[in-house]
């Protein structure tokens, strides 16, 4: 049963991934694909911490597996504001159809 | 047994093709930008390939140092090669005529490199295939190491006169860098809220991992080294959210913590030459501690070596002024 | 004077004393010339005590960490390694005296800490008997030398150190993939556990390329001497001192010593190319010299060229002479006091004029008469006239090559000690002209003279010394290994 | 369980090289600078699936080093290298 819901996580977190790269390689512009890589990322790789999570052998380990994920999200969170506000300052413009 | 078996041929197949692959995109670059965000690509890679060596040890070095601090010193670097030289269309114009060598001096260098290649990879393949080295002396050593971890056991006591005089290349590296000048004056405090909230955050986590992989260190991968790199990033982090640091701390405080690791070392070996008649020699006893406050030493002096070599020049002071 | 001295550890102190007066002087620049003085000349009695102890109980042994070979690393220290310390300690000593006056407060807190730590590689680096160790003492070494080599600030000398920066770096690397391909082949990186264990198989060989490339490259021998003249021309005069006559004898010393313990037998052909570039760096390095309109590019040329009289060591300390590799030695010795004279000559006098210009050099010889003596007498014992350290170690290395057979050698170092004359003679002639001043003249301070005096009239002294000197060259195992292979 | 860890890990592995197209291709610095964010976190999934196949702890810590200076380099970037001439790679 464990191993089952493992398997879901981790197939879904893979395909979160998927999701983000081809939005990263497909958005026409900086911010869609920074929206794209960043959600879809932080989004893919808590699931497959959750898969593993589940799977790990201490409590401590599973803690570990957690924080891990905290960190990215913080990372990726401040990182993504910087990264637009920059583009912002710098006047690159937003994509219009 | 077997489907595992493919599945990591193919991982470590891919590895090595992107490997190589970055390499040439990072030489070849014209874009000094590109080929730094490749390199940041290529130490990453570059810590799964120690991962499947079976490296642990050197997989996190490469995390800490390959990954966070070398991408930060090279974009510094880009920082300040664009402040000092903001390329002029002549310059552009030069080595757009630089790019076309003659024939021999195209074709020389690749015959050269092609042989020089092909001579070490025959020599690589003739090598005796398991080369136990020294990791039955190690292993029979490792009771009187004072430490559980061989890599460590090494580092610090089978040889650790090879990194006394690390830390002395560290510190030297860094004296170069103050060699060449340039008097830097901290930038003004930045004020940017979520830059400051990170580095809230960010920064009691480094230090506190900076601690763990110190304590670690003695029974698992971990260490003075990867310990000090993460205490390096903790220090860039708050250089570049516009940290204050007092002018008198950056006198004398900073060049103590920076002299400390090769300082602590060198003392202790004095000490121990003394009392055991032999440089560097531990009583078995004792090893423990005394490796433990060597790498205690080491971290400080390793991350403040890495956060100063991020500021670059020497940091004002009331005496060079 | 025997039991006490020769108990000590002189070896031990050889490498930490320097390393801890380094840092010592790097916090606190306010004392920087005291604790710089007080710690080279420590240095030197500490060379003398280990001379001692060494003549009275032959070669000196010590296992860092009390582990022992294989496993860990040993400390060893012969009649060569002495030799090289010596090397390191007077003219260490000649060079600190000079600096004391040479540097303003700003560049002489910058100097101390690097040439101190410096010191202490160079020491450890010939008291080494482990090839990774060799490899670490090279990098702090290397590292130290850019330090120094950019020291003045001025965008020649940025420049020089760069390129110093990356010939450096590759010669280290090349070296290190080298030591890898030992240790993987001999299961350690002990030098006498190497040279009994090594066989001729294809890794050795590729580990032979790459160790004498890299080290060649650190030791500029033709033509990966490119870096060089810029390098040594463009730092201030102390450095280009401490480069000129210790830095690239580090490199050497390292790549005889591996040949005279490992290398030596397994090699045929190599020892010729290395012995054919030397003569071909005698030449070019004496003709660029000679072309040279600049004095410290001069200076920095006939480094090139003499570093090929070493290199001439190999194809003739292949019969396995102790007179070839100790006719080397000689000149290592009489080369770096010369030339360490020279170009604290060449500081004198742009200290003196603000400039170095050879064909300026008008009436220096009235102004700072000791200046012009020094250089005359480093140019004897460069140019190898009697009575001189560079006489005796050429007379030598003649000796040697007739006795083999050698006319090629011969011929090589006649044309090169012609060539050394005709570039020295220029540089007098200039400087006894008698043309109108016209620049303002600054006065020398009488340190910076009588120091680059000393370090020429020693020199030429060893052309009087040579018994003692092959008494200590001869102390230890180097000897009976090559006893053994006559 | 062990092939599944593999078989994603190499997965994520094709991933990341697809996203080297972006580095190569900009066309703003900053697009390439996302590229090495997808790189990161990528590296973090691919480390943490390989300690969980290999059962090893320390790679979990590599993870962590990674997850933690993930973003120093891009700080670093922010603040740093990218110039305000940016606009003027950016069609």
């Amino acid at each position: 049963m464990i191993d089952f819901f493992s398997i879901l996580l981790l197939l879904a977190g893979a395909l979160f991934f998927l999701a983000g790269t081809v939005g990263l390689l497909r958005f026409p512009d900086l911010y869609t694909r920074l929206h794209a890589l960043t959600k879809a990322d932080n989004v893919g790789l808590g699931l497959m911490i959750a898969g593993l999570a589940l799977q790990a052998e201490s409590l401590s380990a599973a803690g570990k597996l957690v924080l891990i994920w905290g960190l990215v999200l913080l990372a990726g969170a401040s990182v993504a504001y910087l990264i637009a506000r920059g583009a912002l300052l710098r006047g690159v413009l937003p994509w219009k159809r | 047994m077997e489907a595992i078996d493919i599945a990591l041929g193919l991982f470590d197949l891919l590895l090595v093709f992107l490997l190589l692959w970055l390499a040439w995109l990072v030489m070849s670059s014209e874009d000094l930008f590109k080929a730094i965000v490749l390199f940041v690509a290529f130490g990453l890679l570059m810590a799964l390939v120690w991962v499947r060596l079976e490296a642990p040890d050197i997989a996190l070095a490469e995390a800490a140092i390959g990954a966070g601090l070398t991408g930060a010193l090279l974009m510094a670097a880009l920082d300040r090669l664009n402040a000092v030289k903001p390329m002029p269309a002549a310059a552009v114009v030069t080595s757009a005529k630089r790019e076309q060598p003659s024939l021999p001096s195209k074709v020389l260098p690749l015959v050269a490199l092609v042989l020089i290649v092909l001579g070490l990879g025959y020599a690589l393949l003739s090598l005796p295939d398991v080369a136990d080295g020294l990791v039955p002396n190690v292993k029979e050593q490792m009771a009187q190491s004072g430490v559980k971890n061989p890599v460590t056991a090494v580092l610090l006591n089978f040889r650790g006169y090879d990194t006394l005089l690390e830390m002395v290349v560290l510190l030297l590296a860094l004296l170069s860098v103050w060699s060449l000048g340039g008097v830097r004056k901290l930038s003004p405090r930045n004020t940017n809220p979520v830059l400051a909230s990170l580095c809230r955050v960010l920064v009691p986590v480094l230090i506190l991992v900076s601690c763990y992989l110190l304590w670690v260190g003695a029974d698992a991968p971990g260490g003075a080294f990867q310990a000090g790199s993460v205490l390096g990033a903790a220090g860039v982090l708050l250089l570049l959210s516009g940290w204050h640091v007092e002018q008198k701390i950056l006198l004398w405080p900073l060049r103590f913590i920076l002299v400390l690791g090769s300082g602590v070392f060198i003392i202790i070996a004095a000490v121990l030459f003394f009392t055991q008649g032999g440089l560097l020699t531990y009583p078995v006893a004792q090893a423990g501690w005394l490796i433990l406050l060597l790498e205690s030493a080491a971290t400080l002096s390793i991350g403040a070596t890495l956060a100063a070599l991020f500021f670059g020049g020497i940091p004002k002071s009331r005496v060079d002024q | 004077m025997g039991g006490l001295l020769s108990d000590a550890h002189w070896g031990v102190l050889l490498i930490l004393l320097p390393l801890f007066g380094g840092l010592c002087s790097f916090l606190w620049p306010g004392a920087v010339k005291f604790i710089g003085l007080a710690t080279v000349s420590a240095v030197a009695l500490s060379v003398v005590g280990l001379g001692d102890q060494l003549l009275t109980t032959g070669v000196y042994h010590h296992a860092v960490g009390g582990w022992g070979a294989p496993l860990g690393i040993d400390l060893y220290a012969d009649g060569l390694s002495l030799f090289m310390l010596m090397v390191n300690a007077l003219v260490g000593l000649g060079v600190s005296i000079y600096a004391l006056d040479y540097f303003d407060q700003g560049e002489a807190r910058r100097f101390w800490p690097l040439w101190l730590l410096l010191l202490g590689g160079l020491n450890a680096l010939f008291l080494s008997a482990d090839i990774f160790n060799l490899y670490v003492t090279l990098e702090i070494v290397g590292l130290a030398g850019v330090g120094l080599a950019s020291l003045s600030r001025s965008g020649a000398a940025l420049d020089g150190a760069m390129r110093y920066l990356m010939a450096t770096l590759l010669g280290s690397l090349c070296y290190l993939l080298g030591v890898a391909l030992l240790y993987h082949s001999a299961g350690t990186v002990d030098i006498p556990l190497l040279a009994e264990r090594l066989e001729s198989t294809p890794p050795v060989w590729a580990a032979l390329g790459l160790i004498c490339a890299g080290l060649a490259l650190k030791t500029a021998l033709f033509p990966l001497h490119f870096w060089l003249p810029k390098a040594h021309a463009s730092a201030s005069a102390p450095v280009s001192a401490l480069l000129s006559a210790l830095v690239v004898k580090a490199s050497f010393y390292i790549l005889l010593r591996l040949w005279l313990e490992i290398f030596s037998v397994r090699t045929e052909g190599v020892d010729d190319l290395l012995g054919a570039l030397g003569m071909a760096a005698i030449i070019w390095g004496s003709l660029q010299a000679l072309q040279q309109t600049r004095l410290k590019l001069m200076i920095a040329y006939s480094t090139v060229s003499q570093m090929g009289y070493l290199f001439l060591v190999f194809p003739l300390a292949a019969a396995g002479a102790f007179s070839a590799w100790s006719a080397v030695a000689y000149l290592i010795l009489s080369h770096a006091l010369a030339k360490s004279s020279m170009f604290l000559v060449a500081g004198n006098l742009m200290h003196f004029g603000g400039h170095d210009r050879i064909a300026d050099l008008d009436r220096a010889v009235q102004r700072l008469p000791i200046t012009v003596g020094a250089f005359a007498l480093a140019g004897v014992s460069i140019m190898g006239l009697p009575p001189s350290g560079g006489f005796i170690g050429k007379w030598l290395l003649l000796n040697e090559a007739l006795n083999q057979g050698r006319w090629d050698l011969v011929i090589v170092m006649m044309i090169g000690g012609v060539l050394a004359a005709a570039y020295i003679f220029k540089v007098l002639g200039f400087a006894f002209t008698q043309a109108p001043v016209t620049h303002e003249p600054k006065g020398v301070p009488a340190i910076m003279e009588w120091s680059a005096l000393l370090l020429a009239v020693a020199a030429i002294v060893l052309g009087f010394l040579a018994s003692p000197l092959m008494l200590i060259l001869g102390i230890g195992e180097t000897v009976q290994l090559m006893g053994a292979g006559q | 369980m062990q092939l599944l860890y593999i078989t994603l890990a190499l997965f994520l592995l094709v991933n990341l090289a697809a996203g080297m197209w972006r580095v190569l291709r900009g066309p703003g610095v900053a697009d390439r600078m996302l590229a090495a964010q997808l790189f990161g976190t990528t590296a973090v999934a691919i480390l943490l699936l390989l300690a969980e196949a290999a059962g090893s702890n320390a790679l979990r810590d590599a993870a962590l080093v990674f997850a933690l200076l993930a973003a120093v380099t891009a700080v670093a970037f922010v603040k740093r290298a990218w110039s305000m001439q940016e606009e003027r790679d950016v069609d």
